[in-house]
């Protein structure tokens, strides 16, 4: 049986370099907290740098300019970065949104067409905009259709609540706020388009050729982690909670709607396939979603944008 | 026209205590009178004037205008002070007019009455200046003929030339005597000039310092045309004196 | 001599026409201090009894406004968990290190170019150009070359009031006499000295003035800022409050906000009465 | 009589020792308009230059620093494509409105509060408190009680500039001479013909000069009011730059941006000259 | 110390055009001389006085102190403007003692210096003063003493004591002869007052007024102490009228 203290037998050398590591509100990333509050980091002997950002924006752009080795953020985000012209390599699955990311409707709208003319928030660019771009294509519509209300998640949420707007593209824990308003629900969500919102920890390339024990460590302490969490559910979910500043029972409704990866699902994800739980083949329908919406103008090189080698270091270290 | 001055007191509140500054003012003006109060800086000279006016109240006394207590400024009591205070964004002729336009006469009307006082300042020429293109002296005589135009009972006057040069004062005094002879208007006027009271008044208020109380009244009485000449006039010479030593026992601290 | 006074329509005027005295609505006089008093009061009083009216009728409901108790509430729970504490002495940190570094900046620099046409000439322009960005903007640029630490965050902020501090400490140099000036010349007073001797001593209680003012607008950046990895901060507290809606919080650190800023307001009165006991007020 | 001055160790002073002529460090005199044009240029074309020559160096990445080319490139693109009138109209727009709302709420208040010191007593502790609370903080507050359309961008814009205007323009009233008030009483001008009549055309130079000043702020809000969904404008444009890294976006904004500002500045100051030719200067 | 003006002229460039403020002035200033120069309003006479001190450029002629030509301002050449002009943050003391401290002198030995002319103007009790705690006389009464403590060859004054009324003026002007005789200044000063002129100076400057240039030159000599009562000498009142006649000439068009 594993150790109680989560340790992983791979020899790794001690590290002299801090990494840094950013990462912002989404129930897939919570665990990285876990990881620094139970030393897990120190464990593995890695020293993060462990950056939380209220806004999730900055995360990304912090990322790109260098100011962080790694960052937890969606497929098309990491996208859009690289197609802006940062280099980026994705080293680790965190999770799918498997519901976190939902369009909540008002009273009165039952169907996607009833979209049609209504009003609807969300963040430009981002995974939940995204997912209601799939869902109006999936009814035969577009975004002209709709009344589109470019907002920051949290003021799109605040703004569903207070009535402003009939529909919004939020992901948890904003949800829990926009189903406040009354006689609303959740038109559709991410459940619905299975693998379409993935998340990772993406890392600069120029970190990972410098340093790869570091992320190696970084991966490996991702999986104790989860192993830790698995361990001791209450005092983990008591630390999680209290990042996303919310109750523990309100933490544990975003359990469902975030499918964290394990080694395998990992593994998988990165090998090729033909639809969208295969990250190759993700990455290359969202970035023609990208550019056919307008957002990058040039779909980006793909074909190193994925490194599986760290997970795979760790699935041959701990056999199952 | 009667003003009156009775048993006037004025105390400031300041952070050192209580100032008086005028203590038992006791005074009186008649029509065409043309009367000065001088007294040393300090002596409370522009207080005494701004109670006349009614910009300020008094602590004790009372005054009256034709048997009417003051209570507060009016147009029956015109002022100049000596900072010319025109309304820069109006031209000369706006300047003038413009006591009549608060009171509600029509511009047509106004125009009338403006150029009459314009005419009589000699400054017709000058109707479509700004204040700022005027100098010192001219920028008095718009003052005094904007608060002419108002037809006050009693023109009241703080020091107006004591911002001008020697030669602009002294010829704007002979252009007030002018003036109030021919518009008749009653004046009451302070300064601290003594040369410039004897020239200009038929009596003369001197004024002690702090507290300022009245010293002395003087009539002044000079011979023929007040012009120039009459400065070189021993009786000239003889009030300036009077009041000059008058004023000289009061004057002394200033040196301590 | 010529034209009778009794040509004209204006009757004499009516002496008794007089102006009334008052006491409110006396112009450019001071007022009673026991009215003053009593008029400062209510201005707080008022407002906050309306708020609490409002809120306590139940219009509105208390998602959008808070009732004041709800609000002294979160206050009362910030406090004793102590993040209000955290937050504010982070945001305060964040603002006087950010307005300090305006002012290093912009007092030497809005002297010079009060002094000297040449540097005002140099500075002016480009200055009446870059002012007009909004400070936000400049937020991807200082991630990238300052980093996520408190760098980017005290500078977003120092950007912010640096050129307005620039201009009105500029424009107060245009007030010292010229006269003064040539007076220390015929004193034998080189041109360095009048700057650093004459110009600005001479501009300190505007210079005081103009911090004081400008350090309302570096509040306006807080939050701001703290968008930028902050983890503690008032900034962040009521951002996050937007998020999750928590109307209580965001009124909790406005109040705060406004309250640390009156403090630091009266803090600059106090320093130039101290300080410029000399200026005639 | 008494003490010989000979007795002090001060020789007299040297008169070959004077302050030598100098043009470029004039203190408080003109320096030649050929000189002030020349610098005035250079004001521009050095950080132009400076950008130009750090940007073609390589030593920063495009990406973070795009060059003066890229910059123009995207200007020029942004333009044909309608995008750069469309945005700047709309943005435009906003601030003017957002701006002139203040200003029409300020300058009667400013006017009261510097004409009474009662309206000053019961308005000034209020604004002393929340003209330090941060615009952006109102964000979430006006999104719930206004809607997404223009008018919480244009509230948010004028909250940002209402109570600096306030204060600048009340500020100015305290320079009406007490005695220009008086004379007007002595005129038989009423209180409100001096409020209206005396004090309000007299601090009007003032006005536009603390309207020009605080247009800048306006500018500043431009970006955060325009992340409440806007579709169009400069601030968005930026926004939207910032999230996909288009730098030479961002940069193409607030060059924008701060020529627009520069235009504004210098209408201002037209309408000042025009309207108050009688000002002294 | 011998001061020698020599053809000099001063233009200024207008939005009307060029304004030929001084044409052709010839003057001389020799050691422990009082002189004055006289002129109406716009006459150039502050002009005149900022070219001897330096503190603007002839267009054309020459400024010599003592054979050396005037580049600039320099402490040989004290300046007492009209304004007061004292440094409102530093008492009367560090006033007085800072063209001392300007040129690197010790605290110890400026002391010293600044007690002698405190005591010369008579202030030495009001030494850790603020200016706004003073009159304007005695404002003035600083400026001369800062002056004076430079020890300049020359000290000019720019009209002192026209912001003065009548009586702190008149105690100033003897006040100033005092000083002159105790410390044997050289002085040059400008003024419109031409009483103060003829009751202060040893040699007059009538300027012309439009462009300013020398109309007449006048040495004043009168009998014994120069005191109150010398003004009703008739030699007096006779120099004053010629120089008012002189003058009158020059003024008329101010009621133009
Ligand atoms: N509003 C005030 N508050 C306090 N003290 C005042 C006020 N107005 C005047 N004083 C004081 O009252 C005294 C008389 O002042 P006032 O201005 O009437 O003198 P004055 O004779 O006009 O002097 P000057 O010739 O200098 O104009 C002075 O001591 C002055 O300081
Ligand atoms: N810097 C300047 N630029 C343009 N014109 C000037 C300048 N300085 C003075 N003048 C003009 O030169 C003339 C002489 O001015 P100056 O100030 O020397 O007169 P003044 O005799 O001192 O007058 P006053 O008695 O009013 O002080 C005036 O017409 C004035 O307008
Ligand atoms: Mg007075
Ligand atoms: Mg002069």
């Amino acid at each position: 049986s594993p150790p109680t203290t989560p340790t992983t037998p791979t020899p790794t050398p001690t590290t002299s370099t801090s990494v840094r590591i950013g990462f912002s509100a989404w129930p897939g990333w919570f665990p990285w907290q876990v990881a620094e509050e139970a030393k897990i980091f120190a464990a593995n002997q890695v020293a993060v740098d462990l950056k939380w950002f209220d806004g999730y924006l900055d995360s990304i752009n912090a990322l790109t300019v260098g100011q962080l080795d790694g960052n937890s953020q969606t497929l098309n985000d990491t996208l859009s970065s690289v197609a802006a012209g940062s280099d980026q390599v994705i080293v680790l699955v965190n999770d799918n949104s498997t519901g976190n990311d939902q369009i909540i409707v008002r009273q009165g709208i039952n169907a996607i067409a009833d979209l049609k003319g209504k009003k609807v928030a969300a963040e430009e660019g981002t995974v939940d905009h995204f997912l209601l771009l799939l869902g109006l294509q999936k009814a035969g519509l577009a975004q002209k259709d709709i009344e589109f209300k470019p907002l920051e998640t949290g003021a799109a949420a605040a703004a569903f609540a207070a009535g402003q707007v009939d529909a919004v593209g939020v992901f948890a824990p904003f949800t829990t706020k926009a189903l406040e308003r009354s006689g609303s629900k959740v038109l559709f969500s991410s459940k619905d388009f299975p693998g379409a919102i993935s998340d990772h920890l993406a890392v600069s390339r120029k970190f990972l050729q410098a340093h790869p024990q570091e992320v190696q460590a970084m991966v490996n302490s991702w999986f104790a982690t989860l192993d830790f969490i698995q361990k001791n559910q209450p005092q983990a979910l008591e630390i999680m909670a209290k990042r996303a500043g919310v109750t523990v029972a309100e933490y544990k409704d975003y359990d469902a709607g975030t499918h964290i990866f394990s080694v395998a699902e990992n593994l998988k994800a990165f090998e090729p396939g033909q639809d969208m739980t295969a990250l190759p083949f993700a990455a290359k329908q969202i970035s023609q979603f990208l550019v056919s919406s307008g957002l990058i103008k040039q779909a980006p090189d793909l074909s190193n944008l994925f490194d599986p080698q760290f997970v795979k270091a760790y699935a041959a270290a701990h056999p199952s | 026209m009667h003003l009156e001055v009775c048993h006037l007191f004025k105390q400031f509140k300041t952070r050192q205590g209580t100032l008086v500054a005028l203590k038992d003012i006791n005074l009186h003006v008649e029509t065409g009178e043309f009367i000065c109060a001088v007294g040393a800086s300090g002596s409370g000279k522009s207080t005494l004037l701004r109670l006349v006016a009614g910009l300020d109240m008094p602590t004790a006394g009372e005054i009256r205008v034709d048997d009417v207590p003051v209570t507060g400024p009016g147009p029956d009591r015109g002022m100049v002070f000596q900072s010319y205070t025109l309304y820069p964004w109006m031209n000369v002729a706006n300047n003038v007019g413009f006591g009549l336009k608060l009171r509600g006469m029509a511009a047509r009307d106004r125009h009338q009455q403006v150029n009459y006082y314009l005419d009589v300042v000699g400054l017709s020429h000058c109707a479509q200046c700004f204040p700022k293109e005027l100098s010192g002296g001219m920028k008095q005589r718009v003052a005094i003929a904007r608060a002419l135009a108002s037809q006050p009972q009693i023109l009241l006057m703080d020091e107006p030339f004591g911002a001008l040069d020697v030669q602009t004062k002294e010829t704007l005094q002979q252009f007030l005597l002018q003036v109030w002879r021919r518009t008749g208007t009653t004046i009451l006027m302070i300064t601290h000039d003594v040369e410039e009271a004897v020239f200009l008044s038929g009596r003369i208020y001197v004024l002690t310092s702090q507290p300022g109380s009245i010293k002395q009244e003087l009539s002044i009485d000079l011979p023929g045309e007040r012009d120039y000449q009459i400065r070189r006039h021993p009786r000239f010479q003889n009030y300036k004196d009077e009041i000059v030593t008058l004023l000289r026992q009061e004057a002394l601290p200033i040196l301590a | 001599m010529d034209s009778p006074l009794s040509n004209f329509q204006v009757s004499a005027p009516d002496p008794r026409k007089m102006l009334s005295p008052t006491i409110f609505w006396r112009i450019a006089d001071p007022i009673p201090r026991a009215l003053a008093w009593i008029l400062m009061t209510l201005s707080i009083v008022l407002p906050f009894s309306l708020w609490w009216l409002i809120a306590s009728s139940g219009v509105v409901a208390p998602l959008f406004l808070p009732s004041p108790g709800q609000v002294g509430g979160a206050l009362q729970r910030l406090w004793s968990n102590g993040s209000l504490l955290k937050d504010s002495t982070a945001s305060l940190m964040r603002v006087l290190c950010g307005f300090s570094l305006a002012a290093l900046i912009s007092i030497p620099l809005g002297i010079l170019m009060g002094t000297f046409t040449s540097v005002r000439s140099l500075a002016e322009p480009l200055i009446g150009i870059v002012r007009y960005m909004p400070a936000p903007a400049f937020i991807p640029l200082l991630i990238l070359y300052f980093g996520l630490g408190e760098t980017p965050k005290i500078l977003l902020i120092s950007i912010g009031t640096l050129f307005f501090n620039t201009l009105m400490v500029m424009d107060a140099v245009k007030f010292v006499p010229k006269e003064l000036i040539e007076t220390t010349y015929t004193l034998g007073g080189r041109r360095r000295q009048v700057l650093l001797q004459v110009i600005t001593p001479y501009v300190l209680p505007n210079i005081i003035d103009a911090c004081r003012v400008n350090m309302a607008a570096s509040w306006n950046l807080v939050i701001v800022s703290e968008l930028v990895a902050a983890t503690e901060g008032l900034g962040r507290r009521i951002s996050v409050a937007q998020r999750f809606l928590r109307t209580d919080e965001i009124f909790a650190g406005l109040i705060t906000i406004g309250l640390i800023g009156l403090m630091l307001d009266l803090l600059f009165r106090l320093l130039s009465r101290v300080a410029c006991r000399w200026a005639v007020e």
